[in-house]
């Protein structure tokens, strides 16, 4: 799929991966946290770094918002006690008693993001992180990974819509005839 | 509390309130165990043979019904990515999960079998040891289960592949339970033996069960 | 009159006004019931004192199938005219009707001991009360499975009224399957014809079960209704702190 | 072709391509028919008493097993809506698409029903008629499980809603077509009655089920 | 959800639905599309002339997109001798072998906006069509959209990404409390 790639990121910094439809973005993000075995290449990643979203939210319809995010935290060892403010930041307040199964799309990604920035990793994957979100809620999102850069995490993203984030390195991905080597450090 | 605490009570909680708790496989079992005596006929000399085997057959066939969610839900939602990252690892997820599961869902089974071992027209001593036979077995049966369950989780006609996958492994645990059962009922004595048998497959599974799932959705997820 | 009752400020100030009533008559006529029928009413020559258990087996029975046909009628209106009290009236009778199904299947299965000797026989009677049991448990496992509820409101009224359909389906069929078979050994009960002396408790304690079941109805549908409008004021309260959120 | 064929064809396509035809069921069917001589011991009286009844429940529960998927992924995948505002409507899409479904997978019942009765001790003529039974009674089954599967599509534990759904409303054809195969074994010259009368069922469930499922599947959409 | 809310749309316009997320755009399609009832208020257009696209392709894993393409085509009424052109114009001709199942996330909805193309309806509802489109695949979809409207035809679309559809009418749903009352035609 994805040939003739080799990445290097430091830490405190935002990637932001674009390329056409089937050129291994999704692929590559997979591979970054050790989900998938990359065909060729080696990627020198620890996944106990990482935290990943995908395309699907990992909502469980039956848990309220709170619920779900608290016990993430605590799986991660994340700071619950910052739980309230992250669910501001994110405008999850009001929706915090409600059952995810009822939120909208937007309300459910951004639920998925409240979710990494509660997880106390410095690696986030985010495959897509802000199609169904609106403006607002993307100025949200930028600003969450603004201050995870600050701290010295690294964000590297998929993405086909704009996400506004300052600073970042942006990376096209095109096929080429050579080998894959992706190394994150 | 510690990780897998954590998972071992969300995933209890989320039994009760996604899935119904033990309502659904109780009601299959029940149903099973009502329909059988429709088909075999009212002869109540064949009903009161075949009871025993009756009985353990649907309990068997009420832990295949489930197992097809444990996992296909969290494969295709995303979770196990999350619990492959998390800094508990996959194979340990599972397991709490599944216990959580088996404990919030099967403890209905060996009541069952006792009530159906009376209807079937066994004493109440056999239906007794039948009951304690199911009480061994069911949680090795639903780890088997389970383990069919992250074989054929997400893939189409995942609950066929399951009961194919599973219902061979599940035969010794079959036999046993139900003939404990047999032989409190025709006084062969050999009740204590089968019921060692059925205790011993259900631990054995409930060591092995876990690692084999854990391998499976591995395998899934690469 | 559907549309009259229909109107939920109605409904629940004369279900204010008849909950109290219910549950007193209910509890006064089993104060003169319970003790008539199981001390003062005459012993059976046949069955001696386990005929006691007839008084509230034959009730329980009555209104388990009474109730089932409470439960199709209140989903054919709400699947109909969409009434949601109807729907109301459906989920509020369902474990109703499966507590009664239950009973009589547990008093009957220990009259059945002394009587047959045999806590169950697979007879026609007993199979299809089973069955109804079992439509009961359905429907009340979709409702729950449902988190919308509307979607859960229709589905339900669907299944439901499939098993109006099937109930007599279900009493022909068995009795077909019980008279294929001479040799098997079917229950045949040639009861106690019945006097006067067992008809009045029995009367009374079917009344009993039924001012009972319309107060365990009628409690139910407020509590469901109490808990709807608590919902929507907890969406009201989301609303304001989302405009909040807004500004 | 008309819109009506192109369903056929298409559905039968994707039962035999997504879901291997009717490899599944039978399996299922299979194995269920393996396992009771298991449960129930080797006796064989009560082996041949109990086998038409055990062959006509094995080949119920295998009408359950498919039916969790017939529409739970044409709901969530959008398929629904795309049927629902076709010029064919929701509810002849559905009779087209069942239809094609039950023809792929469940031609084989009748089959294994024969081949079941002779290794149960069943004469080759009342292996036949209780054959004959099910094959009557199948599509009524298949019909009926998909009513069920239609109500649960898409939910938590869809699988044991079905059962317990379907089940109740699959007795009188059950009843019947195990009635056949034991009148003819017993000899009660009753098949005659027993077999029309699953006939009989069997069509009142092919007139009225779809409506049932187009039904609750409206609701959903809804 | 949805309040306060009229709308009238002639034959020859796109309509473009802002607006942020739990807004209520979806639960609008739907009800557009005779998918949903309305809480309140009325829509007048028959379901007989909609297209409808969701969040979800309904593409089936096994399904080539030829195949797929062609049946939704047929079973709508619309014209099989433009398969082979939409296909070239969505980039789908060089998959039209491929299985569903194994397409990206982009290359699946172009294969769902071919189906629309080739569905013989008047008006198209479109929910999010673009969110995992790259930029050409955008620029194809706008032409499809500008060609559909020339010929007559309504789009009405939901998104929070910029589709560039020149000329098209925008319309930014906020709550606002009355009563809602959405008519097309
Ligand atoms: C679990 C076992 C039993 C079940 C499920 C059961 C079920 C029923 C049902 C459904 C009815 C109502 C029938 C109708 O009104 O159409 C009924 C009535 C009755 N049952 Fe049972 N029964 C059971 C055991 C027994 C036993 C053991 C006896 C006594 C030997 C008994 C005596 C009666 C009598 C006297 C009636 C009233 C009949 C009448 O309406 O005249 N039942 N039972
Ligand atoms: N199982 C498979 N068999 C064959 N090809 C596959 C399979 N899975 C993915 N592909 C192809 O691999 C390529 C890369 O897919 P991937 O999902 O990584 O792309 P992407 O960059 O995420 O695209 P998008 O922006 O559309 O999401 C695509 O061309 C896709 O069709
Ligand atoms: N079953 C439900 N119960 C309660 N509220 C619901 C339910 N379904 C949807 N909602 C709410 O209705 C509102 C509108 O939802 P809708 O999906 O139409 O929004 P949307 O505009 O499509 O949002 P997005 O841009 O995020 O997709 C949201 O606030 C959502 O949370
Ligand atoms: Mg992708
Ligand atoms: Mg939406």
């Amino acid at each position: 799929m994805l040939t003739g790639f080799s990445l290097n990121v430091e830490p405190g910094e935002a990637l932001v991966l674009l390329g056409p439809n089937g050129s291994g973005k999704t692929t590559l993000l997979r591979a970054m946290g050790g989900l998938v075995r990359p065909v060729a290449g080696e990627i020198s990643l620890d996944p106990q770094s990482v935290a990943f979203l995908g395309h699907a939210d990992a909502l469980k319809p039956s848990e309220t918002v709170e619920q779900s995010l608290a016990f993430w935290a605590r799986l991660y060892g994340g700071d619950l006690e910052t739980l309230d403010q992250v669910m501001t930041e994110m405008a999850l307040a009001h929706l915090a008693r409600r059952t995810c199964g009822t939120l909208s799309a937007g309300q459910k990604r951004r639920t998925a993001l409240a979710r990494i920035a509660l997880s106390n990793r410095s690696v986030w994957l985010l495959d897509e992180p802000a199609a169904p979100l609106d403006a607002r809620s993307r100025e949200r999102l930028a600003r969450l990974v603004r201050q995870h850069c600050a701290a010295g995490g690294i964000v590297i993203a998929a993405t086909h819509v704009d996400l506004g984030w300052a600073g970042a390195r942006v990376e096209d991905l095109r096929p080429a005839p050579t080998k894959t080597a992706a190394g994150v450090g | 509390m510690s990780a897998l605490g954590a998972i071992f009570t969300r995933e209890l909680r989320l039994a009760f309130a996604g899935g119904g708790g033990p309502a659904g496989p109780a009601a299959f079992n029940l149903a099973a165990l009502a329909l059988a005596p429709l088909a075999i006929g009212p002869d109540a000399d064949t009903l009161q043979a075949a009871g025993p085997g009756v009985i353990a057959f649907a309990a068997l066939l009420a832990t295949l019904q489930p197992a097809e969610r444990i996992f296909s839900e969290d494969a295709s939602d995303g979770t196990l990515e999350l619990y492959a990252l998390s800094p508990v690892g996959l194979a340990l997820s599972l397991f709490m999960k599944t216990l959580a599961f088996i404990l919030a869902v099967f403890w209905t089974t060996p009541l069952l079998a006792f009530i159906g071992g009376l209807a079937y027209g066994m004493d109440v001593g056999s239906a007794f040891v039948l009951a304690l036979g199911l009480a061994f077995a069911a949680p090795g049966l639903a780890f088997i289960a389970a383990f069919a369950g992250a074989l054929a989780a997400g893939l189409k006609r995942a609950g066929l592949l399951i009961a194919l996958i599973a219902a061979p492994l599940q035969v010794p645990l079959l036999v046993f339970a139900a003939g404990a059962g047999r032989a409190a009922m025709d006084g062969t004595g050999l009740e204590g033996p089968n019921l060692m048998m059925a205790l011993a497959g259900s631990l054995a599974a409930l060591a092995l069960a876990p690692f084999g799932a854990a391998a499976a959705l591995k395998a899934r997820l690469e | 009159m559907w549309s009259y009752f229909a109107n939920p400020e109605r409904f629940d100030r004369l279900a204010r006004a008849l909950i109290p009533w219910c549950w007193g008559v209910a509890a006064v006529l089993f104060a003169v019931g319970l003790p008539w029928a199981l001390y003062f009413s005459p012993g059976d020559y046949q069955q001696s004192d386990t005929v006691r258990i007839m008084y509230v087996h034959v009730p329980a029975a009555w209104l388990a199938m009474f109730a089932y046909a409470g439960l199709g009628g209140a989903s054919f209106v709400y699947f109909i005219w969409r009434h949601n009290l109807a729907d109301l009236a459906a989920r509020a009778i369902a474990p109703a009707g499966a507590v009664f199904a239950f009973i009589c299947l547990a008093t009957g299965s220990l009259w059945g001991r002394p009587m047959w000797g045999a806590w169950w026989v697979w007879d026609a009677r007993l199979t299809s009360m089973l069955v109804l049991f079992l439509l009961y448990l359905g429907y009340m496992a979709l409702r729950g499975a449902i988190e919308d509820e509307k979607l859960s409101a229709r589905a339900g009224a669907v299944l439901a009224m499939a098993g109006l359909i099937n109930l007599p389906v279900i009493k022909f069929s068995v009795d077909w399957w019980n008279t294929l078979h001479q040799g098997a050994s079917v229950f045949r009960f040639d009861g106690p014809t019945i006097d006067a002396s067992q008809l009045w408790p029995l009367a009374i304690m079917a009344l009993g079960f039924t001012v009972l079941y319309l107060a365990l109805v009628l409690t139910q549908m407020r509590a469901m209704m109490m808990e709807r409008r608590a919902e929507a004021l907890e969406r009201r309260r989301e609303r304001r702190l989302e405009l909040e959120a807004e500004l």
